[in-house]
């Protein structure tokens, strides 16, 4: 597998002027995702996740920071990105309810990035389509339909087909499953595993089912508060989790089956709730939910290291020459 | 939800079955077609056409209603029903001048104002509707007639300037939340133009709201027009105009009660009607969206 | 403390509002045709004595200039000559506002007193006779306009009954000493009963007519309101938790269903301040509406700009008061602010 | 066998809508002894909800118990009058709902709303002193492990975070469930770490206290570790019933099945296919099975009447017809 990078992000923040104070909803945060990788990318809700991948989408500029993709720098927003660009990245968002106008037919919604790019040389925009419901595995005849008259599953296929319209080399998968439920969730599943291989894409997936991100990520990130607290290969992440946060997390994931319960870490009761947006603990900002937390952990705030072999911590339980003051 | 359907919009059957079970909702739909016919065709179904203007008939003015002016006659002897039926006349084309006139600007700047929330579009637009619904709009129309010279088409500018706000509010409060809707953003990622996204992803979803509120206002269009006529400022005589009728009637109140009453009813027919017609194109809205 | 801020941000915005409603006024009377030194003076006025009176009235100066004198007056006191009494329209406001004010104010609290009971009833008992009454008596109520049924009142209970509802006061009453400038107030405080009750009788059928729109109006928010409210999990829950039914109701349910009503309430506001010009007119009710009409009929401009400045001032007054009782009800606007 | 408390016989509830009706509920059964711990999972849709509404006879006004008895401790709740079903609200079962946000009434602080279920459901003999009101709310929160209990009662729901908030609709529901406690997805609203936390509270009290529990979940995973009894329905129907452990061993209808293999495991290996097609509408359901239209095993038979519950022995019941041959 190549280690080519096809995104970068580095030492991104986006922050949120409320009239209660700024919001740091993503603050100094740097991964990359390699050309046909699944990124993922775990968190609660107030992480920071979706707006890290809505940063890269351009939904909003970043407050600072850079995003690099395929060589450019993309770290602006999407109006003032080339229109090249855009066919290249696309998004499939949480709840497909909401991110399919209700009253465009599912044709009309299909159809529309084909013609803003003029994909259709004879013009046949409606053959391009119809060829895309037939990948979807959509019937046809759904094609006058509106997206409220469809099932969650259905739904979802058809903004994962709008996505793939343009052929785009990256596309963020934002919680794409988590509107939906357990008997479906599979099948939209397979088939975004499916056209990752058949169309060399590469995948940020942002999700926060850990189960589900041990069976689709080749690496996985956690973030808490706005910053990625570790980031490690898929297997070395869930067999030999570091962060307390992670293992917290684990421990706390509902299991059905005996095997899943041995690979538990051992057992952190999960204390506390995550901290408002608008006061975060100073030092480490899981320090008053951590059963280790020492006198450090109030005071300074742990940069990220790379700790073993592409396993990468923002603890101060892992010292390192930046970490051991 | 069977078999192979090619529909290009939405649930029409559905939507009209549910507004023809709408037993109010036909009434209205009856009366303002009712009222629409009498005006269009009034000439022709009218009495005593002849009435609707200067006209001077004394030896029969003040009648009481009877077999052969069922409304009566007014202080000119003229048939009150004859001169309803033209009245009509003037208050749809109120409507209909005043709508077609407000809705398309109203609308064009809150879908605009909406979509660059937050930027000066947004600040200029919005503040200025503001002002213009910081007074009653009654209250406005009737100081601008005033300085105008009172005729139906000053009244009709009048009230224009006066209800394009209420359009602009009411666009601008669905379109800018649907601005942070996940299907304007991802239109917009996929390299859609503002005009794309503001008329045919925003617009569409602003449908049903816009069509009630104007069938309602068409209600109030010709009430607003009635108002100003009635004080003195809008129509002026010998036209037959609902609100000019009232007043004039009310001189001779309680003798000739008919004179004002029978007009004074009239208008309470058409709002009713649109009131109750709007509910209905309100439901029929709502059923699409199930 | 954030209420405080809330109420500040509002008055704020609510001056600048009337300020802007000040410039728009201003540049119709004067931008629209027609010259208001000639309508002053008649049409038969010499030119050279039109001419001077443009100059003493500033008319030659840019508009930007004589909006800038007019402010300066309007905060002096001064509104300028009204053309009908011959007065500074400032006299004549202090004059004919009171009746207004007395007449909305009783109009607004009818529409509080009976639409929300009846909404609430009819939406707890949705479906039953008496929703079914109050639907239908509701669609009746909103198409009938205010001055229709000023008419039909003034048939029925002026003419066919005697009651005498023309003015403020009957002829041989003589007026109590004027405090609040509500005849029926100040005649408790000068303890005249016989002046309460004809200033009573001659006030409440104007206010009536004022008022049976937006009664119809808000009786049918509230029952909707209800309606939704009792299918909501809150209200499930307290059901289901055994809390008495005077207490679900009275307490539970009114509070939030109240919100929609009360917020509508600004709009009611304003059909009546739209509706006692024609109201006050019919009933030759001594307030400024009517004032307001004599001026728009006579071209009286000092008087009509100043007419609308009122019926915006006491709008956006009742907005904020609106605003207030909203916020009183529903503790999210007192606490939390809105992320720019 | 415990003693009986609840027992749900045949149920029927239909919704009138504007479309027609609705034949949501269909013959749905449930048994829950004194002290025991059950669990009711399907995915969104099938009438987990409306069942417990049912229960607490809650249901909206366009719904028609159409067939079936809901007995407790011997009486039909949708028979009683209104007087005892009041004291069964107030003094023996309750039900937590799924979403804390809209189960807490915005625009009164959550004292007051405590306060009031605590006087009618905790002092039935006498009328409480508002000292004695307040110390029993406080003792709640307490027991719903809330810190602060002060505090949260002088709060609006909006100033609480969505775990408090869940933990104070938790304290109501104790002051009025003195034998039965519904949890209708009590953690589904919130975070993973939270929903952890607030299981363990919940089962913790439910065993101090000695109450019988209905917990109600999409999330297998979430009711394993809490239940004893486990029932899996869909569309609503009861398709299975059966022990925890059995039910996790040996699964039997092909619902079950499936949707056991459908959940992603923290194992890995990839994610299985799920189940084709989706749930059928209520509007134009048949008198079959109501699986029948996802099934791989379907025979014609299963569209024409639903199959019943049967019974496999150790407690375990399944609504299939070929229940033998999977």
């Amino acid at each position: 597998m190549s280690t080519e990078q096809i995104l970068t992000v580095k030492d991104l923040k986006k922050y949120f002027k409320t009239t209660r104070g700024i919001v740091k909803a993503v603050d100094d945060v740097s991964f990359s995702v390699i050309k046909n990788e699944t990124f993922g990318l775990v968190g609660e809700s107030g992480s920071g996740k979706s707006t890290v991948g809505h940063v890269i989408m351009g939904i909003y500029g970043p407050t600072a920071g850079s995003i690099t993709f395929m060589g450019k720098d993309i770290s602006k927003s999407v109006g003032k990105r080339p229109k090249e660009l855009k066919k290249r990245l696309q998004i499939v968002f949480q709840d497909p309810a909401s991110s399919l106008n209700p009253r465009r037919t599912i044709a009309q919604i299909l159809e529309l990035p084909f013609k803003v790019h003029h994909l259709a040389p004879d013009g046949n925009y409606a053959e391009k389509a119809f060829e895309m419901m037939d990948l979807i595995e959509l019937p046809r005849e759904f094609a006058a339909r509106y997206p409220g008259e469809q099932g969650g599953g259905e739904k979802q296929a058809v903004a994962i087909g709008r996505a793939l319209a343009t052929g785009p080399s990256f596309i963020v998968l934002d919680e794409p499953t988590s509107a939906l439920d357990v008997s479906i969730q599979a099948k939209i599943i397979n088939m975004l595993m499916r056209f990752q291989k058949e169309f060399d894409l590469s995948y940020l997936f942002i999700t926060h089912n850990l189960s589900l991100m041990r069976n689709v990520a080749q690496r996985v990130g956690i973030m808490y508060l706005g910053k990625i607290v570790e980031l490690a290969g898929t297997p070395e992440f869930f067999s030999n989790p570091l962060h307390p946060y992670t293992k917290m997390l684990l421990s706390a994931i509902p299991v059905i089956t005996p095997e899943e319960e041995a690979l538990k870490p051992e057992k952190i009761m999960s204390t506390g709730e995550i901290a408002g947006a608008l006061n975060i603990p100073l030092g480490c900002s899981f320090h008053p939910r951590c059963p280790f937390a020492m006198d450090t952990c109030s005071k300074v705030v742990p940069s990220i290291i790379e700790y073993k072999r592409g396993h990468h911590v923002a603890c101060h339980l892992y010292p390192s020459a930046g970490n051991s003051q | 939800m069977k078999g192979a359907v090619f529909r290009k919009g939405p649930d029409y059957g559905k939507s009209w079955h549910k507004f023809s079970n709408n037993y109010l909702s036909q009434v209205g739909l009856g009366v303002v077609a009712l009222v629409a016919v009498i005006a269009i065709f009034a000439p022709y179904m009218a009495p005593y056409p002849s009435n609707a203007g200067f006209f001077v008939n004394y030896p029969e003015a003040h009648e009481p209603p009877n077999w052969i002016h069922i409304f009566g006659t007014d202080q000119f002897g003229r048939d009150v029903l004859s001169r309803i039926m033209f009245g009509f006349r003037y208050s749809l084309m109120m409507a209909v001048v005043v709508l077609s006139l407000v809705v398309p600007l109203g609308v064009v700047l809150g879908l605009v104002a909406g979509y660059y929330r937050g930027g000066k579009v947004d600040m200029v637009v919005m503040r200025c509707a503001d002002i213009f619904l910081a007074v009653p709009p009654l209250v406005l129309a009737l100081s601008i007639c005033s300085v105008l010279t009172p005729s139906v088409f000053n009244a009709m500018m009048a009230v224009s300037l006066m209800w394009w706000p209420w359009y602009t509010r009411l666009v601008y409060s669905i379109s800018s939340s649907l601005r942070n809707e996940a299907f304007v953003q991802a239109a917009e990622i996929a390299g859609a133009s503002p005009f794309h996204i503001i008329f045919r992803e925003i617009l569409p979803n602003c449908l049903g709201p816009i069509l009630t509120k104007i069938t309602l206002d068409a209600g109030w269009v010709i009430l607003i027009g009635a108002s100003l006529s009635f004080v003195g400022l809008g129509a002026q005589p010998p036209i037959p105009d609902l609100g000019t009728m009232v007043s004039d009637g009310a001189n001779f109140l309680p003798e000739q009660w008919w004179v004002s009453l029978f007009p004074a009813l009239a208008i309470v027919l058409v709002i009713l009607g649109f009131n109750l017609l709007g509910d209905g194109v309100r439901d029929l809205f709502a059923a699409e969206t199930v | 403390m954030r209420m405080s801020t809330f109420i500040l941000k509002r008055l704020s915005y609510t001056v600048f509002v009337l300020f802007g409603l000040s410039i728009l006024i201003f540049i119709i009377a004067r931008v629209l045709p027609g010259d208001p030194a000639r309508l002053a003076l008649g049409p038969r006025a010499p030119d050279w004595a039109v001419q001077n009176l443009r100059q003493q009235l500033h008319l030659n100066e840019p508009l930007y200039i004589q909006y800038f004198y007019w402010v300066r007056d309007a905060a002096s006191g001064s509104l300028g000559e009204s053309l009908v009494t011959r007065r500074d329209v400032f006299t004549d406001v202090q004059e004919f506002l009171p009746a207004t004010l007395e007449l909305i104010t009783l109009s607004a609290l009818l529409v509080v007193a009976l639409a929300i009971p009846i909404g609430m009833v009819a939406g707890r008992r949705a479906n039953s006779w008496f929703d079914n009454l109050v639907r239908v008596l509701s669609y009746i109520g909103v198409a009938v306009p205010a001055f229709v049924v000023a008419i039909i009142f003034l048939l029925v209970f002026g003419f066919m009954l005697h009651i005498p509802i023309i003015g403020r006061l009957s002829p041989n009453i003589i007026a109590p000493p004027t405090v609040t400038g509500f005849i029926t107030i100040d005649s408790l405080i000068s303890g005249n009963m016989a002046a309460f009750f004809d200033a009573a009788v001659h006030l409440i059928l104007p206010a009536l007519a004022l008022a049976l729109g937006p009664i119809a109006q808000e009786a049918r928010i509230t029952r909707s309101s209800v309606v939704e409210n009792l299918n909501k999990d809150y209200i499930l829950s307290t059901v289901s938790h055994g809390v008495p039914e005077r207490l679900l109701t009275l307490k539970y349910l009114l509070r939030p269903s109240l919100i929609p009503t009360i917020s509508v309430m600004g709009l009611d506001i304003s059909s009546l301040i739209a509706n006692a010009f024609l109201v006050e007119l019919i009933y030759n009710w001594p307030g400024i509406s009517r004032y307001g009409i004599n001026a728009m009929l006579r071209k009286d401009l000092n008087a009509i700009v100043a007419v609308v400045m009122i019926a915006g001032i006491i709008f956006a007054i009742a907005n904020i008061v609106v605003d207030l009782i909203v916020a009183y009800l529903d503790p999210r606007i007192r606490y939390v602010e809105k992320a720019a | 066998m415990a003693e009986q408390l609840l027992d749900v016989k045949d149920l029927h509830v239909y919704f009138k809508v504007y479309e027609g009706l609705l034949k949501v509920l269909n013959g749905v059964f449930l048994n829950v002894g004194a002290k025991e711990k059950v669990g009711i999972i399907g995915e969104s849709g099938c009438g987990k909800t409306t069942t417990m509404k049912a229960i607490m006879r809650i249901l909206a006004a366009n719904a028609i118990v159409a067939g079936g008895t809901i007995a407790y401790r011997g009486s039909d709740v949708l028979q009683v009058g209104m007087q005892d079903l009041m004291r069964l609200r107030r003094t023996s079962m309750s039900m937590i709902f799924q979403d804390p946000t809209a189960a807490l009434n915005p625009v009164f602080k959550v004292g007051e709303q405590l306060e009031d279920i605590v006087r009618y459901s905790e002092f039935i003999s006498h009328t409480p002193t508002k000292q004695e009101v307040r110390t029993k709310a406080v003792d709640l929160l307490k027991s719903a492990a809330l810190p602060e209990p002060e505090r949260i009662l002088d709060s609006y729901p909006f100033q609480l975070s969505g775990g408090m908030r869940q933990r104070v609709c938790i304290a109501m529901s104790l002051a009025s469930a003195k034998d039965l406690l519904i949890a209708d997805e009590p953690g589904t609203s919130l975070d993973v770490t939270i929903e952890d936390q607030i299981m363990r509270e919940l089962k913790q009290i439910v065993e101090d206290r000695g109450l019988s529990v209905i917990l109600i979940s999409h999330s297998i995973g979430a009711v394993k570790g809490f239940v004893t009894k486990l029932y899996v329905m869909y569309a609503g129907t009861m398709v299975e019933e059966a022990p925890t452990d059995e039910l996790f061993s040996n699964p039997v209808h092909p619902y079950t099945q499936n949707l056991l293999k459908a959940v992603p495991k923290l194992t890995g290996g990839g994610v299985p296919e799920g189940i084709a097609g989706r749930i059928p509408s209520y509007l134009t359901i048949g008198d079959g099975c109501r699986f029948a239209s996802r099934c791989m095993s379907a025979k014609e038979s299963c569209q024409a009447h639903a199959p019943p519950a049967f019974d496999i022995g150790n407690g375990h019941r399944v609504a299939c017809f070929h229940y033998g041959d999977i």
